[in-house]
């Protein structure tokens, strides 16, 4: 039975269902349990900045959900180690951009120890961690660097456009055996949808067909699934038939998922929330006319956020982040 | 050694010893009203800030410095224009007391083009370079190695500025720290790294996540001198600060001042503050407000009496009521704007 | 008049001219000076792991040329305050790998203080680092991270392809208002080739015609121009003539050279030592989806190592890195 | 409190109180044939290597370990194959103490697929994870929070083994050592810092970047135990770190322990150590060789005699000439094999 749950809440019961299952899953990162000491009297837990992890302390005990010192270093290159020795650890690393403080272990130990020990490790790791643009929280708490995990050989690296898929999604990351950065878009984490009951794994990998269509394929993923949607309806009422493919996975990606759906229409639009350089949308174009290149009608479109760091004030940071209406002019320009 | 103070007559102190004994602080009428005027801007700053998003006026993540005004005012008293001033989250504080305009700050956290930032950044970066204000800064511990660097360039280029880390004891955990105080100290840095221990981290209490009771004792592992002053009381502050910024212009090295503090309100605005002791809390805003503190030992001077202190209250009140009416009149800056200052020169541009 | 050097003297030398005409130009690092107090008897310098700052601590003398402790995150963090205040640092990174232990003072610092500010500050800062396989030197010390930086908004990427590219494009990354990523590929130190002496700065942007041909466009940069040169002449054999762009900056991107290279001959392969998602290749070959469709007669091929760390064995390190032979065999691909 | 050890005996000592008291050694001739072998096969492993290096028989970067068997012999010694230890990138000698099989590992330094790491790792990277080896390190400061991880996995599922983290003395200047320091002593994880204070990191004397006198004092900043002992003498490595150990198992929490030392080479295979001071350099490996140290006082025994260990010496030359005949007939990889052991499962996989 599904019920309406909020991401956030989505997460929260991925979590509490993996740590029941299996005693080695453990919750680590900054205020996870957030409140320090839970044997105080009077005292109650915030469950992470954005409440998302409130009341697992609760039933799984400060053993197995640790509240971490502010030292991301530490925090991940410690779960890594625990992920090769027996653990397999969710870490919260709380926004993206914090990769700064972070990336040594996850670059240089995470995704290279299998491969480096001939095959004879693993890595169970899950990174949990916020990301994207829209609530004026600026450069360093705004940044959507999924393009960065990407493209780390040994990295995988996923992404959920609803609260189902959130649950489905992080329930095979917390499963798998290498290590996951799983990617929570700040503007879906608020948003309410149905959400099956129970286990409800969705496996890293496949992409999922949003809606069929056959005049254009629109590429997305995270919170610009959303602005397909939206981009689909108005095309739809103009007269064009948009597929939507949402990626779900961003490493590994469903290719042939995306090369289909382009011999199917021949024009694409990928949309991505990230700055242009390097980014998971010019990645797919480049597939796209390589692989793809006998499918193309016309020029593959990326609407991505411009080459600048993400602005605060609200009518900048508007004009930063990729709209429905820029995907509309996507189509346009392609002609 | 004793010596006379006034505000704003410490920069380049010459020939000092590097010494830690106190020195006899003296302050006139003017400086006294000065150092209160500061205090009670950031407070009020900060109030006005929880009011206006609290009735979603304004936007973004915001952390108020409500509670440990005596810290930035304090350490800041030393400086000139031209030493610099790192900071954190929670920077509005350092801001006010580096000598910000504050009409200018509350513009930026309406997101105008008439801000601080052009509205680029909000509460989280608001900087003045004129001030010396390097930022403050989004990341935990991020602002520690930018100060050491301008302490570096204050040594390298001997213009006997120098450098000020604001950072919590949450920051102290972080490698950005260790890292910098290693090298400051190694070098002798004119920088004086300034802990504002408030006994949170977020909602995690200090002695949960710092293995040592005194974030003071963590200068051992650099060699650094290491001061403990009563963040509420300015005059602690002030004194401590002084003398580790003496040394500091001296050549003497880094010193580390630990500032034993409290912030007043939830660690942003919206914070419930589930997690906090009542009692304990209680305690701190009631009894050691650094406000209450410095008018009780100000007006122990004889040189003002509260009446004194009022006018300046209400002229602060209007200067506040001014400063949104400006802010809120501001003109908003133009979406084409997103694609300038990321860049001095990028070519070829091309906007994709 | 132009004399051999390697590019590693070509480097110092560009380093040395920098330092004697503008006195805020420091050199920070680890070993830059190689030996700690120089004021000890009989102890002389290294100059770097491999020599290439040798020399330099004499000239400049030990406030200028510093030796820090291992400690990137705060080297590059304290180069990124000094840069703000009035220095113009050049750091040395090691290892480019080593982005891993000091992204953050690069990400959320010296790329967006600008920015944030409104413009008010700038960050003349130069970031030295040595990238790229093929010494063996394995997982760790042996990547091509320069993606990474390119898809940082408010840096600047510079890749030379040979000592007298380096000497001037450092020249110019060193008077430079902006942070530039200066990235040393392994392979072309110890190259040897024509240098001009004295001040010699090439301007930071431009794209460079290495070769001109007709038939494909060769996209490469750093250590691949040698790369493309050889696939070239093989190609001439065979009767098809290529043109060699060499990229020199990879942010800014000089997109109008690599697409009057696409119009001209309509194929092309871009051919870059690193792993292949979110690629300076799959980043160029979507410019040409998009702005040179019209162009395009064949797919755009991108010629990069495999999506997995770098190995050690030999014959695996070659396995791994891109080959003429794969050049050649991509533009056979295209039909 | 005194007890009786065996090498090989010291696994899950239960009810051990938290104690830095010295205990009584006794070891049987069994015991010092033992460790000398091991010690020796360290040096002479490493000497094979300068040898295959100079004649270009092996590439890569190459770090050697002769100087310090002491500290890698008299730590191992305490550990069974399911207690973790990582390393960095001086780990040969880590990698033999803990039983790492001596002919896989030339044959990975010779980049065989018969090698520990298939010939993908080398040098920086021999890992064997059936001999709780969690890997050399190509990072400074890298394998410190990968043992912290390994304590903490220890502490959650309550498996009574213990983590040791090797690492020099330049590491301790990364943030990875203080981020990681600071969770093992709020988290009391079981967990043994060894640092390997060989006076350089790369070409820099240790004072000149690191600006305490003793590593040990930076436990300070974690309120953690921190021990001194000599690096050079496997006894006293041994005792030390035997009670860190045992305190770890017990609950008691981490415990810092430097060892100081010096490596006998250069940085790195091929560097001429030009900075180094040559009587300084004589002193140590003349009069302070570890295995010089050990054989005179494994003789003072009386349990055996010098012929007793030469005939190990040959024994381990023997080892030493099949180990590199047997690498270098080894099988090379197939080029093909590039492409396998990124992932556990990677679909869809397309290579491209
Ligand atoms: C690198 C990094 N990690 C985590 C955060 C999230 N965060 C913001 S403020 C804060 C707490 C900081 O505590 P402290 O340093 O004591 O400063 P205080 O807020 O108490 O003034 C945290 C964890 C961050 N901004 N940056
Ligand atoms: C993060 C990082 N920075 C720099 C290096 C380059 N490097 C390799 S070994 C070394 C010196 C390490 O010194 P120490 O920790 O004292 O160990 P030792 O070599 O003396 O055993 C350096 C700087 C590295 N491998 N990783
Ligand atoms: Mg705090
Ligand atoms: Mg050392």
């Amino acid at each position: 039975m599904a019920r309406e749950l909020s991401t956030g809440a989505a997460i929260n019961e991925a979590i509490a269902i993996a740590m029941r299952q299996d005693p080695t899953v453990i919750l680590m990162g900054e205020d996870v349990a957030g409140g320090g000491d839970r044997s105080q009297e009077g005292v109650e837990e915030m469950g992470g900045v954005l409440g998302t992890t409130r009341g697992l302390v609760g039933e799984f005990g400060m053993n197995r959900v640790r509240d971490t010192p502010i030292a991301e270093m530490g925090l991940i290159g410690t779960a890594v180690g625990a992920a090769v020795t027996g653990l397999r650890p969710i870490a919260e690393l709380m926004f993206m951009d914090f990769l700064g403080t972070c990336l040594d272990p996850l670059l240089n130990q995470a995704a290279k120890l299998r491969y480096m020990f001939g095959g004879k490790a693993k890595v169970p790791l899950t990174v949990r961690t916020v990301c994207g643009a829209g609530m004026q929280a600026a450069a360093q708490h705004s940044q959507s660097l999924y393009w960065m995990t990407t493209g780390i050989p040994g990295l995988k690296t996923v992404i959920p456009s609803s609260p189902a898929e959130a649950k489905g999604l992080l329930l095979a990351s917390i499963r798998d055996d290498d290590p996951v950065v799983f990617c929570e878009p700040k503007r879906i984490l608020n948003q309410v949808g149905e959400v099956p009951e129970g286990d409800c794994e969705i496996p890293i990998g496949p992409a999922r067909v949003v809606r069929e269509g056959s005049d254009v394929s629109l590429v997305s993923f995270g919170a610009t699934v959303a602005l397909a949607q939206q981009a689909a309806a108005a095309l739809e009422s103009a007269g064009t038939s948009a597929e939507i493919i949402d990626l779900r996975s961003l490493s590994p990606l469903d290719e042939a998922a995306i090369l289909a759906s382009l011999e199917k229409t021949g024009r694409m639009v990928v949309i991505d929330e990230s700055t242009p350089r390097c980014s998971i949308a010019r990645d797919i174009a480049a597939l796209c006319v390589d692989k793809g290149f006998d499918f193309l009608d016309a020029p593959v479109k990326c609407v991505t956020a411009p080459h600048t760091p993400v602005p605060f004030s609200g009518v900048l940071e508007q004009a930063f982040m990729p709209s429905a209406q820029d995907v509309l002019d996507a189509v346009g320009e392609m002609g | 050694m004793t010596s006379r103070r006034k505000l704003g007559s410490m920069r380049r102190v010459e020939g000092c010893a590097a010494t830690t004994r106190g020195f006899q602080m003296d302050f006139s009428r003017d400086d006294l009203i000065r150092i209160y005027r500061q205090m009670r801007t950031i407070r009020r700053f900060e109030e006005k800030l929880q009011e206006l998003v609290a009735s979603a006026r304004i936007g973004g993540f915001m952390h108020l410095y409500a509670g440990e005004e005596a810290i930035a005012v304090g350490v800041c008293a030393h400086l000139a224009d031209d030493d610099h001033v790192g900071s954190t989250h929670r920077g509005h504080g350092h801001c006010i007391a580096k000598g910000v305009d504050v009409k200018a700050m509350m513009a930026e956290l309406f997101g105008r083009a008439s801000g601080t930032n052009k509205g680029k950044g909000g509460s989280m970066h608001i900087a003045d370079m004129d001030k010396g204000m390097l930022g403050a800064n989004g990341i935990v511990g991020g602002g520690i190695p930018l100060v050491t660097g301008a302490a570096l360039s204050a040594q390298v280029l001997g213009t006997g500025k120098v450098a000020v880390g604001f950072f919590g004891d949450g920051a102290t955990n972080q490698g950005q720290f260790h890292e910098s105080l290693t090298m400051a100290a190694n070098w002798k840095l004119p920088v004086l790294y300034v802990c504002e221990n408030n006994g949170f981290g977020e909602f995690t209490p200090t002695d949960f996540v710092v293995p040592v009771k005194h974030i003071a004792e963590r200068a051992a592992s650099y060699g650094m001198r290491a001061v403990i002053a009563d963040g509420m009381d300015f005059f602690d502050v002030f004194e401590k600060a002084g003398e580790a910024i003496e040394v500091a212009r001296a050549g003497g090295g880094p010193t580390l001042l630990e500032c034993k503090t409290y912030r007043f309100h939830g660690h942003f605005v919206g914070d419930p503050t589930p997690y906090r002791n009542k009692e304990e809390a209680e305690e701190w805003i009631q009894n050691r407000d650094p406000l209450d503190i410095f008018e009780r030992k100000a007006l122990e001077t004889g040189l003002l009496e509260a009446g004194d202190l009022r006018r300046v209250d209400l002229e602060i009140d209007e200067l506040m009521r001014t400063a949104v009416e400006e802010a809120e009149q501001g003109p908003l800056p133009d979406p084409q704007d997103v694609l300038t200052d990321v860049y001095v020169r990028y070519e070829p541009w091309h906007e994709s």
